[in-house]
């Protein structure tokens, strides 16, 4: 087994670089969507033979134990190559949280077909009646003898279409002194009856969401990760790790690329005062890059995120759909054209960023909940 | 929410009423939806209702069957319809064509078919437009060859304005040094139209002339004229595309303003907290904006046309709807949250109408240009 | 006694605007800051003499007795002759007010001193610990036989020095069920003994304001206006109109000379990215120009002002600020510059709009308060 | 509030924290007010203190009795004094007069003269601009006569920063087809100097020269070597002018944050409204969007000086730093209400200091037109 962490950070970016490069599918690179488990599957499990699947997991448990420094380069390598964001929940939240939480046989039960892309994770937290206040859920779990009965319902569940599992936030205590005490988190099987799905499209059209429904579902007592009433503490714990990568500047870069097409196609760079706003965003998109380096360099130091990485997202997230609205305005007619549009013999999707920037600033913790949580935590300003 | 007061006339309020009235009664969301991407995009049978009430011939004078009022009643027709998404093209056909038509010099034609506009019998559509963001009239790449009686049109247009359902084009082109416009019904042969599909559900077309003849009747009108009455035109339907963004908008803020009043989170309605209070404030300055501004360019299509001022008057209302619609629907995604990025939520309609409408006779920064190129000192 | 309504409005438009083109002393137009007394009295005399320094009083009063639209034609001709603005709150706000809750022994005592430019009035509202939250003041009036004892200090009264009467709010009960119920409408001789003034400078340099302290001050009973602890509701009567005159487009307009002139002078007019946000603001300001009108409009045809007006303050204030900014960014290294700059030829304070901006988003009712009343009385948001 | 780790040194971290302790023992507001607008501005005794611990010398060679640290460091100081606004003119003497001599080649010039710069014995600033916007260095109006030993200047300048306390300047003149940097003592006969009043009590000098004789050992440096060495030290001043906006920016934001937290209305602190707190926390995103710009353009004046990249990375810290600059000294009048606008209120004395850097050498939109002009597109 090699020792990653063994090789210099340069050797390993080339190594890195040059695997992906030759590996992945070229029709797969810089997609302005999620990809379905279907067309990306082939690519797990080749990383998955590669043994390059789990960066961050312990040797013991399959995964490459690379260092903080490392698994960013293999994240900037991923980015650079353009390849797609796959169903990685297994890899990313599920899997630290049963290796740190878990029981021995929860981790001999869900490991390794995380590994092997046999289970694919799904996150069960919003509810219908509970978005920004997430503490808030009713979806109940109640225990009856050995197994817990659950009811209710998730909604918002990213690609739970492709999910084989779905890990879940559940009241299990109606009676605890504050609404966060009552909850517990839970591994769940999304083939045990009494699960429906109803996908719901999104305003781009696209299925990328599900409402499940849980009617009488009942599951072994043993899905029950952690304490009972402690899954808040379980959840809050991966939320810093979630707003760095939502925070990342792959998609406003992404979205200033198709920008710049089009002003090129158009003439428009010679046009000093759209130049002007178009060396704003530019100039916001470099000191975005600075800002998330900093925080990548916190986590390379083995540091933890605190309260303030919430900035990350609210300036990554807005500044996002400020180049999307931009965008479709260079485009001037074209600009309310669906699909690929002709500039100058470069095809341009000037819609797409225009919808996929909306959802930003809404999950993970709207921009509103992320301010509150900055001026309460980080600029200490009072609560009333 | 009560409007300012804004001291129109009972006569425009009666108006109004009948417009809601019949939006109310003639359509509604899933109608909307069942003609989004499907061709030609509305339906004739309503278009003839419409039709009924004066509305497509509500511009045309008496002789041709028209109600022959003025903008300020056309304003409250397409605010009112824009509110409720109706996807009738009324201001393509009974705006811009109509218009350019009845600039013309050419009497015969005219009488032909401005009676048949107006009695929602003939949809008509201008193609003007060739490039992306160039809205003039000067120099189109279309060429028009006369000769033998008859006038021989190659070229091609682009974003077309209601030509889906089109029975005929207004199509501009170049003779010699001038500009012409000519009648093309829609079976001419050598015309082609291609539908291109935009964020509302509608299309605008795209028009091939390979050798489309014509007779010389089908001329419309020659050089001056022809330029003039495409200019006339294009102004008069920019500031009607300004009222659909206000009836779009308005009803956009109602709606948000609603899910902020009802919406519960944190055991209170999102409507309490400060931070979305004082945004809300913000969009409805926005939305009083944009009315006071339509306002102001209504009055001068009507009252003073070839005014020097009237440009900018309407450059100033495009402009301002246009960046007041979006504005205001994407933030109503925003306030709505996760709810309003679903394609169920009737949110989507409007954020991608206002869309439409904003990129449709120049957007806010083509505007703001041709505000600041038109408006004289004192039109501050 | 001239019937200046019988008149038509354009006759009377004409004959307002040659006097004032006449009678106003050149040096005082178009100045960027508020006209002491001392300045300004000659004209306030001339006006008097001609009966025409109070257009909305009633005749027996000794005003105009002027139709709303003959009123705004007035102040329309006043804007554009460049009048300095004149301490006129004796004949705005506390000759109307006394018309309307005054006893006859009180009209006979104040009114005609306004007209006559003996009696010239401040206003005393804010306190030091009661600014956005005006309703909470403490300074106390106590009845004591036939005077009231007044104990406390008001804050940010503008032009208070050259003030001999001040109209002000004080507290009378302390133990009413709301704040708002327990104060009182006074009218206060600055002469009395126990008053004294500390000038307060503002960014600018100028001694706009002053706080004044109210040590035993011992004032008649009969300077209450109006039913003991009735003030606040006097006070609110006042406020629509202060709303209008705050957001007329003077300030902003004239800032936008300036920027002219500036970007004139220093060629910025052909830069287009320059030219674009040149244009917004002009956009901003003919939008401003027609809502400002709307509200005329309403007063013309003698309708009261809705919570609405509200909005006309925030863009107004919020724009002008927008203008003094541009300006000196346009201004470059001369945007630091204090006092008149030169500009090939022209000389503008570039900062004197920058400064003079600033309060007009604090004063009258914060800009977040008027949006809290916009979102309260105008959009119905709920308040919890 | 905790500043985000940024990952600093710890003997840069020190330095921060002497430079502080110096803040507090040496200097208050009310010497700051002392001599606004008060010739030269400020204090030759503490000036000389500032020479003691290093700081008129930190970026000089050992050689001339500096420290030869970094910019990193430099930044560390300019920063920290901007903080409490000490109004001696380090930036304009210590980098950018200090680093124009120390990048010319007359090494015997420099050997008299940057000893006693750090030494604090010796006041000197560059005159080199001529025209508001103009950063140049290419073509001064202000002409060089050499010849017979000598060299004669006649022309203007203005905007030089320390002018008011300046022994001798540093003068850029054209001679020939180049331009040359002669050494300018303030007695020299035919060189007069206006002071101009900015608004946070300093002053810009307008300097005429008219037959300014010098002898012509007092020519700093020829055609190329002075053009880039100009070219330098505007570029290292630009990115310290920076560092001084975070400071005031960064104080700034702390005295609002604690007045949100003590003052209160409606029977609570004004900071618990939830519309104050948002406000506050878009604030604080521009003062770490300025803290990381910065830091990219101290390492890259810094590590790599002569790339093409660090032109871009100054640009980008002087353009965010100072619309960051701008905007939080006036939302802190906004915040503080009527008492932010007195001229008693600390916080009108950050807002003019932000202004007076803000505009000194290029303001944002100056700055943002170059960034776009020297960022390639992987510099994104």
């Amino acid at each position: 087994m090699t020792d990653w962490n063994a090789i210099g950070d340069d050797a390993f970016r080339e190594e890195v670089r040059r695997f992906f490069e030759t590996a992945y599918p070229q029709e797969l690179r810089f997609l302005p969507r999620r990809l379905r488990w279907s067309e990306c599957k082939p690519w797990y499990l080749t990383l998955a033979r590669k043994g390059w699947i789990a960066p961050a997991w312990p040797k013991e448990r399959g995964g490459m134990a690379l260092s903080p420094s490392k698994q960013i380069i293999m994240a900037e390598e991923t980015e650079r190559a353009g390849i797609g964001r796959m169903p990685d929940q297994g890899i990313t939240q599920v899997g630290p949280t049963i290796m740190r939480y878990g029981t021995e046989a929860q981790k001999q039960k869900y490991l390794k077909p995380i590994l092997d892309g046999e289970h694919v994770w799904c996150q069960g937290y919003s509810e219908p009646n509970s978005g920004s206040d997430l503490a808030s859920l009713q979806t109940s779990a109640v225990r009856e003898g050995d197994v817990y009965v659950i009811n209710g319902s998730k909604i918002w569940t990213s690609m739970s279409m492709d999910a084989t599992h779905m890990y879940i936030l559940v009241r299990t205590d109606r009676n605890a002194p504050k609404k966060q005490e009552g909850i517990s988190f839970m591994l769940l099987d999304m083939t045990t009856p009494g699960i429906t799905l109803r996908p719901i499209r999104n305003i781009a059209g696209h299925e990328e969401f599900a409402q499940v429904f849980f009617d009488n579902v009942r599951t072994p007592a043993d899905s029950l990760v952690g304490s009972l009433n402690q899954g808040w503490t379980i959840a809050k714990a991966l939320l810093g790790f979630e707003r760095l990568g939502i925070g990342s500047p792959r998609r406003p870069r992404y979205a200033f690329t198709r920008l710049e097409k089009v002003a090129r196609g158009r003439g428009l760079l010679d046009d000093p005062a759209f130049a002007d706003r178009f060396a704003q965003l530019r100039l916001d998109l470099a000191d975005l890059n600075s800002l998330y380096g900093r925080y990548v360099d916190q986590v390379r130091r083995g540091e933890t995120l605190g309260p303030d990485v919430s900035i990350l997202k609210i300036w990554s997230m807005e500044l996002y759909q400020r180049i999307a609205e931009l965008l479709v305005e260079a485009a001037d007619e074209k600009g309310a054209f669906e699909g690929d549009v002709d500039f100058d013999d470069e095809e341009v999707d000037v819609l797409a960023p225009f919808y996929m920037s909306r959802p930003g600033t809404i999950y993970g913790g709207s921009n509103e909940i992320q301010r509150n949580i900055v001026a309460k935590d980080v600029l200490r300003l009072p609560g009333k | 929410m009560a409007d300012i007061d804004d001291g129109r006339t009972d006569e425009r309020r009666m108006l109004a009423a009948s417009v809601a009235d019949f939006a109310r009664r003639a359509t509604d969301m899933a109608r909307v939806r069942k003609w989004r991407g499907v061709a030609p995009g509305f339906d004739r049978a309503l278009w003839r209702e419409m039709a009924a009430l004066g509305w497509t011939g509500l511009l045309l004078p008496e002789r041709f069957g028209g109600m022959a009022l003025g903008f300020a009643e056309m304003a409250e027709v397409s605010r009112g319809l824009a509110r409720v998404l109706m996807p009738e093209p009324l201001v393509a056909c009974a705006v811009l064509a109509a218009r350019a038509l009845g600039h013309c010099d050419n009497e015969a034609l005219g009488a032909e078919l401005l009676p048949r506009i107006a009695a929602g019998e003939l949809i008509a559509a201008l193609a003007w437009q060739e490039q992306a963001g160039d809205l003039g009239s000067r120099a189109p790449v279309t060429e028009a060859a006369l000769g033998s009686g008859r006038v021989v049109l190659n070229g091609a247009k682009r974003f077309v304005a209601g030509a889906a359902g089109a029975d005929g084009f207004i199509v501009s082109a170049r003779a010699g040094a001038g500009v012409v416009l000519v009648w093309v019904p829609a079976a001419t042969p050598g015309l082609s139209v291609r539908l291109e599909a935009m964020a509302d559900g509608r299309f605008a077309g795209r028009l091939e002339l390979a050798d489309a003849r014509l007779p010389e009747k089908h001329i419309l009108a020659p050089a001056e004229i022809a330029q003039s009455a495409l200019d006339r035109a294009v102004s008069e339907a920019t500031v009607m595309a300004a009222a659909e963004l206000l009836g779009v908008m308005s009803r956009t803020l109602e709606m948000t303003l609603d899910y902020l009043r009802t919406r519960v989170q944190f055991g209170r309605s999102i409507g309490s907290f400060q931070a979305l209070q004082h945004r809300a404030v913000d969009l409805y300055v926005q939305e009083q904006l944009a009315s006071v501004a339509l306002a102001d360019a209504v009055s001068a299509i009507d009252d003073r046309p070839d005014d020097p001022t009237t440009a900018a008057a309407v450059s100033r209302a495009k402009a301002r709807c246009s960046d007041a619609g979006s504005l205001i629907t994407r933030q109503a995604i925003q306030m709505h949250g996760a709810i309003g990025f679903t394609e169920d939520s009737d949110v989507g309609l409007y954020v991608k109408r206002a869309l439409t409408l904003s990129a449709w006779l120049g957007n806010s920064a083509y505007h703001r240009r041709r505000f600041a190129a038109t408006a004289s000192a004192d039109a501050q």
